[in-house]
């Protein structure tokens, strides 16, 4: 029960996948699109699963006054906030007349709405900024790494150079006395369009046939190791 | 403005972690996180869950009478709505896993999910990244280029010289990728010059990435300056 | 693979090599000016556009007028820096060419960033006469969970993977969608991806099996991953980050924020390579001491 | 008011002339009407295909679009079935078609002033499904699919029954000398599966890798610290864990805490480990599945806190920044080599070989193609081939 019928639904769900792509005839197409409609909410469960684990986890880290349950309690009171914002403003803001309740609920991120206002006021900011910082590591890796000291390390520091220059417009304006055609910018092009797509194909090439073969194995449910250990 | 200088305040903290890891840091980030989790929390219900669960099993239905009498009418959707019931079935199974006891139950959507992905995987890899990738791949590396009708030697050789390059380091590359023989003699030099292809190609990858991420910070910058404190015009 | 080791720090350093292991706060303080004191300033600078670029704008350029184009706004507001000047200036050329635009979203964020860009373009004064409608000429159908699975799902039908818009209206009631089943009845497809599932999958689901002409706009991150796509053809075009943005801007002849944005690119960029070069210069001093 | 009444007169007279003329001049019907059932599909569609009626370029009332008619028998009414925009010169007819049923089809070609003509009569069609594709790009696939399933399977069997070389990879004796420097210095060692759910090829090569890590950690008698994204990640992880120290025959040793579920999104979780490396500092990081950009700030913050760091990823981009910022990388399917050669299950090793007996075939088939571009001209036999390949 435990492992055998997971496997049997993984080996059914891949071949179907599989061997619509070959044949056209019902009753395979509208198996493979009602299975895609039951895929879709079952990843919007997922995305939920991962929420509640973290409900948990700081539910517990506050019951327990583990270090840093403050910042559990926070995480919590935020968490609510927004929530609130989402489910329950139908009940303080007017709805427009002719909706029913439930078309008025779906009009829960509208611009204005409370839940538009932590959109646009608490999350874009936050994470915005979070990703931003990455500015100034890319920064820092490109001068403690950026270095000759190997053939192949005079390789990557010469690409990613003059990728660097090509990318703007100031790289063409400091060596505008190099002819037409062989500007830093075309060079740049020229590497990325080539060499450096030649790379990435066989990286490719690799990769894909990596993900074939586990997908096979898990198709043909060789591969358990989803499945984790115990049971 | 009291909005805008809630963002710039948050806008702030996230940045102080640069210089140290400090308090303002951890509150802003854990504000992130609970509001983060709501945020899908919510979207997903509303986006996800009511068209793809609830509107088709008819319970909200009263917003989707034509979609339900567009799969009457063709079909396309051959199963009745109540089957809809066990997507939902299947998406409280994934709950489950939050009870430890009968955690194991959540394995049957997972499968479910598991050999979708290796399914469409399996096929998609092939087609685009191994079929399509043997074509492109066929490059003539003599490549005489005609301008005006008569043949054009500089850029003739131009034009070989980068297929030649492009067949070498996708060949050589794939060399480097081979595990049934040890990098030795002339196929572990081959393998050594697929290693500077993959060095240029990592090296060039950087660079690129170097305008997206001071993008990002331009665009916060950019909110800081102008929309927050106006010192922009 | 590795590279060669980073030296350790030690005590009792000379000049060079205190250099060559710089407090990266130092760099960090550097960047921040670097991208922050241009943005007081205009910079003109000379844009080249990249045949990548050209190709993107000349794809919608070569549409026929009042063609149904669909656009899948695949990314979140970290990445808008980059993603959403490009939206704002293709539904400006989009609009002028009278195409009908259907928005999706495979990131629960896209919907509101679909609705941001959409915004700036319909305030543009050239397009206050038309009487744009929603419904009628564009639409947005919303964000959708499932991934891939979901671009998979739209070979076959449409309507049923996104059965009701943004708004909560039916899909099939949008005078837009009548007669939409699949991709074959859109004669262009659009994504703005930054990240998965992005235009790697659009490629392989939709591309790949309905034969749909697509071009993307990427982050100057994921696009290194795409050129390939764009040399075999499997995109006509392709935008890479801000400069993508620039690039296409510049062909429009609009120039925006991403052509303004473009002085403080310059000099960062600057900055970075300045460092690059001096740490190389204090590697090799470093080194020849011993 | 007299002017409002002439201008009223002038228009309606206008509009009636204009009328009158352009009735007069109903566009050229299409041409060479043919209906054939749509090949490679689930059925209940038929293809129209056309020769357009010249009057679509006409300057006045041009052809607008088309209109699809479709009828039971050749002398029924005929009924609308679908409609083409102007240019076309073929339309897929599907609204309310059968299978089995033979259809007779016409089409209209409509001018801008809604007159229109029509054209003679196709037919009859017969709608039916094929159980097969048979466009030449699927077969192609089909037969790659078919000789790689078949190498994988071929060589899995081979596995189990004698061994295989697989050379060895430099980076698995990094990984031990990363488990052997933590030990010497008591530090703990973290280990990342990256952002990927557990269907992901790059995942399950983690979990493998990890199995090994915590094999050697429990004998070592090492801390190892996981923090998850996932929420099954996570519980597979604990698993294999937990079986790790049994094997390694130190059960007792292994600590629940150690393997936790942190959050499900992207920068939170990033900024949760960068605290976790910064507080713990420990002596080795792996980061090995998958990565998007939370790769630079995980390996800069782990060169702050003075860490060796391995990683392997499938993601192209991110394999740059772990070049640069980490001490070793396994590109790509280095990583699921090393998860093969590291846990020694044939099923991993067989593949391995298969995935290898792929790149020949790919490689001899991409130096075939590449000679018989050369000598394009000279030899035809290569031309056949490379047609062939090329499926032109």
């Amino acid at each position: 029960m435990r492992r055998e019928i997971p496997l049997i639904i993984t080996s059914f769900v891949g071949f179907l996948f599989v061997i619509r792509f070959f044949i056209p005839h019902e009753p395979f197409a509208s198996m493979e699109n009602t299975a895609s409609s039951w895929i879709q909410v079952i990843k919007a469960f997922a995305i939920w699963l991962g929420i509640l684990n973290l409900l948990k986890i700081s539910g517990e880290k506050i019951y327990k006054k583990d270090k840093g349950w403050g910042f559990a309690a926070i995480v919590i009171a935020s968490f609510l906030a927004i929530s609130i914002a989402g489910f329950f403003f139908p009940f303080w803001e007017t709805r427009t007349p002719g909706d029913s309740f439930i078309e008025h609920a779906r009009k829960f991120q509208y611009p204005g709405t409370s839940f538009d206002w932590f959109y646009t006021y608490v999350y874009t900011p936050l994470s915005s900024t979070m990703f931003a910082t990455l500015a100034f590591f890319i920064a820092s890796a490109a001068f403690r790494a950026f270095r000759a000291r190997s053939f192949q390390a005079t390789l990557l520091l010469l690409a990613g150079f003059i990728v660097m220059l090509g990318s703007v417009p100031v790289g063409n304006a400091l060596f505008s006395w190099l002819p037409q055609g062989w500007q830093v910018s075309d060079i740049a092009d020229w590497i990325k369009n080539y060499p450096q797509v030649a790379g990435q194909r066989a990286i490719q090439i690799g990769i894909a046939l990596g993900i074939i073969s586990t997908s096979l194995r898990l198709i043909l449910g060789v591969e358990r190791s989803h499945l984790g250990g115990e049971g | 403005m009291v909005s805008l200088t809630i963002a710039g305040f948050l806008t702030l903290g996230i940045m102080s972690f640069v210089y140290k890891d400090n308090p303002v840091y951890k509150l802003c980030e854990s504000i992130f996180i609970g509001v983060s989790a709501g945020y899908y929390f919510v979207s997903i219900f509303y986006q996800s869950l009511l068209p793809q669960l609830t509107d088709k099993i008819g319970i909200t239905g009263e917003l989707s009478d034509s979609a339900l009498a567009y799969y009457r009418e063709t079909g396309s959707l051959a199963s009745p709505q109540w089957f809809n019931l066990i997507a939902a079935v299947l998406g409280v199974m994934m709950l489950l896993r939050l009870v430890p006891k009968i955690g194991w139950i959540a394995r049957w959507p997972l499968a479910f999910v598991i050999g979708s992905t290796a399914g469409l995987r399996l096929i998609g890899e092939l087609q685009t990244n191994i079929m399509a990738q043997i074509q492109k791949s066929i490059l003539p590396l003599w490549d005489p280029q005609y301008i005006d009708g008569s043949l054009n030697m500089a850029a003739s050789v131009g034009h070989s010289l980068t297929n030649i390059v492009m067949v070498a380091g996708i060949l050589t590359g794939v060399v480097y990728f081979f595990f049934s023989k040890e990098h030795k003699g002339v196929f572990g030099g081959t393998a050594k010059v697929g290693i500077w292809f993959l060095m240029v190609t990592f090296g060039a990858a950087f660079g690129l990435t170097v305008m997206s991420r001071m993008s990002l910070l331009i665009g916060r910058l950019d909110f800081l300056l102008r929309d927050w404190l106006h010192l922009l015009g | 693979m590795s590279l060669p080791e980073t030296p350790t720090p030690r005590t009792g350093q000379d000049f060079w090599e205190r250099l060559a292991q710089l407090d990266r706060r130092i760099i960090f303080a550097f960047i921040f000016l670097a991208l922050a004191i241009p943005l007081f300033f205009t910079i003109r600078q000379p844009i080249a556009v990249s045949p990548e670029g050209r190709a993107y704008f000349e794809a919608i350029e070569n549409l026929p007028a009042g063609s149904k184009v669909l656009l899948s706004f695949d990314f979140d507001p970290p990445s808008s820096p980059e993603l959403q000047p490009m939206a704002e200036a293709t539904f400006k050329q989009l609009l002028t060419k009278n195409c009908k635009l259907v928005v999706i979203a495979l990131w629960p964020q896209g919907p509101q960033q679909a609705e941001k860009a959409l915004a700036v373009a319909l305030r543009d004064p050239q397009f206050k006469d038309l009487k744009l409608e929603y419904g009628e000429n564009y639409a947005n159908l919303g964000f959708m969970a499932g991934d891939e699975v979901v671009i998979q799902k739209m070979n076959s039908d449409l309507p049923s993977t996104f059965p009701s818009d943004y708004k909560g209206n039916a899909t099939l009631s949008l005078p837009i969608m009548q007669g939409v089943k699949n991709y074959k009845n859109f004669d262009f497809i659009i994504n703005f991806s930054s990240g998965f599932p992005g235009t790697r999958e659009w490629v392989q689901f939709c591309v790949d099996r309905s034969g749909s002409k697509m071009i993307a706009g990427n982050t100057a991150v994921q696009a290194p991953e795409n050129y390939p796509y764009v040399r075999s053809g499997q995109l006509k075009g392709l935008l890479a980050g801000m400069k993508g943005a620039a690039e296409y801007e510049t062909v429009v002849g609009k120039p925006g924020k991403g052509v303004s944005f473009m002085g403080a690119q310059s000099v960062s960029h600057l900055v970075v390579i300045l460092f690059v070069i001096l740490g190389n210069i204090a590697y090799f001093a470093s080194r020849r001491k011993k | 008011m007299r002017k409002l009444f002439l201008a009223a007169l002038l228009s309606t007279f206008f509009l009636i002339s204009f009328s009158f003329v352009s009735a007069q001049t109903p566009p050229a019907p299409v041409t060479n009407l043919t209906a054939k059932d749509t090949p490679s599909d689930k059925g209940a569609q038929v293809d129209l295909s056309w020769t357009a009626s010249p009057d679509e370029q006409r300057a006045e009332n041009p052809v607008i679009g088309y209109q699809l008619l479709v009828a039971l028998s050749s002398d029924s009414p005929f009924v609308a079935v679908g409609k083409a925009d102007a240019g076309a010169s073929g339309a897929t007819a599907k609204d309310g078609l059968k299978n089995d049923q033979s259809y007779y089809f016409k089409v209209r070609a409509y001018a801008a002033d809604s007159s229109f003509s029509e054209s003679e009569v196709a037919g009859p069609a017969t709608p039916t499904g094929q159980w097969w594709n048979t466009q030449p790009n699927y077969i192609w696939i089909f037969v790659g699919m078919v000789m790689l399933v078949g190498f994988i399977l071929y060589n899995i069997r081979k596995a189990g029954k004698e061994e295989l070389y697989i050379r060895p990879i430099a980076g698995i004796n990094a990984i031990d000398e990363g488990i052997g420097r933590a030990t010497e210095m008591g530090k703990p060692i973290l280990y990342i599966c990256g952002l990927g759910d557990a269907a992901q090829a790059a995942t399950i090569a983690a979990f493998s890798v990890l199995g090994r890590v915590a094999q050697k950690v429990a004998q070592y008698q090492s801390r190892l610290i996981v923090p998850c994204y996932d929420p099954i990640v996570f519980s597979i992880c604990q698993d294999v864990v937990k079986g790790a120290y049994l094997n390694a025959g130190r059960p007792e040793a292994y600590n629940e805490k150690d393997v936790f579920f942190v959050t499900q999104d992207q920068f939170p979780y990033m900024a949760a480990v960068n605290g976790i490396m910064l507080r713990e500092k420990p002596a080795t990081n792996f980061y090995i599945g998958q990565f998007y950009a939370e790769s630079l700030m995980l390996a800069e913050t782990g060169f702050q806190a003075g860490s060796i760091q391995i990683a392997g990823t499938d993601q192209l981009i991110q394999m740059s920044f772990f070049i640069v910022a980490c001490d070793f990388t396994l590109i790509g399917e280095e990583m699921y080599a090393a998860s093969a050669y590291l846990s020694k299950e044939p099923e991993q090793i067989g593949s391995i070989k298969g995935q290898d007996w792929g790149k020949v075939v790919f490689a001899s088939l991409s130096l075939l193609g590449v000679v018989s571009a050369l000598l394009e001209h000279k030899i035809g036999f290569f031309e056949m081939l490379k047609k062939v390949l090329l499926a032109e």
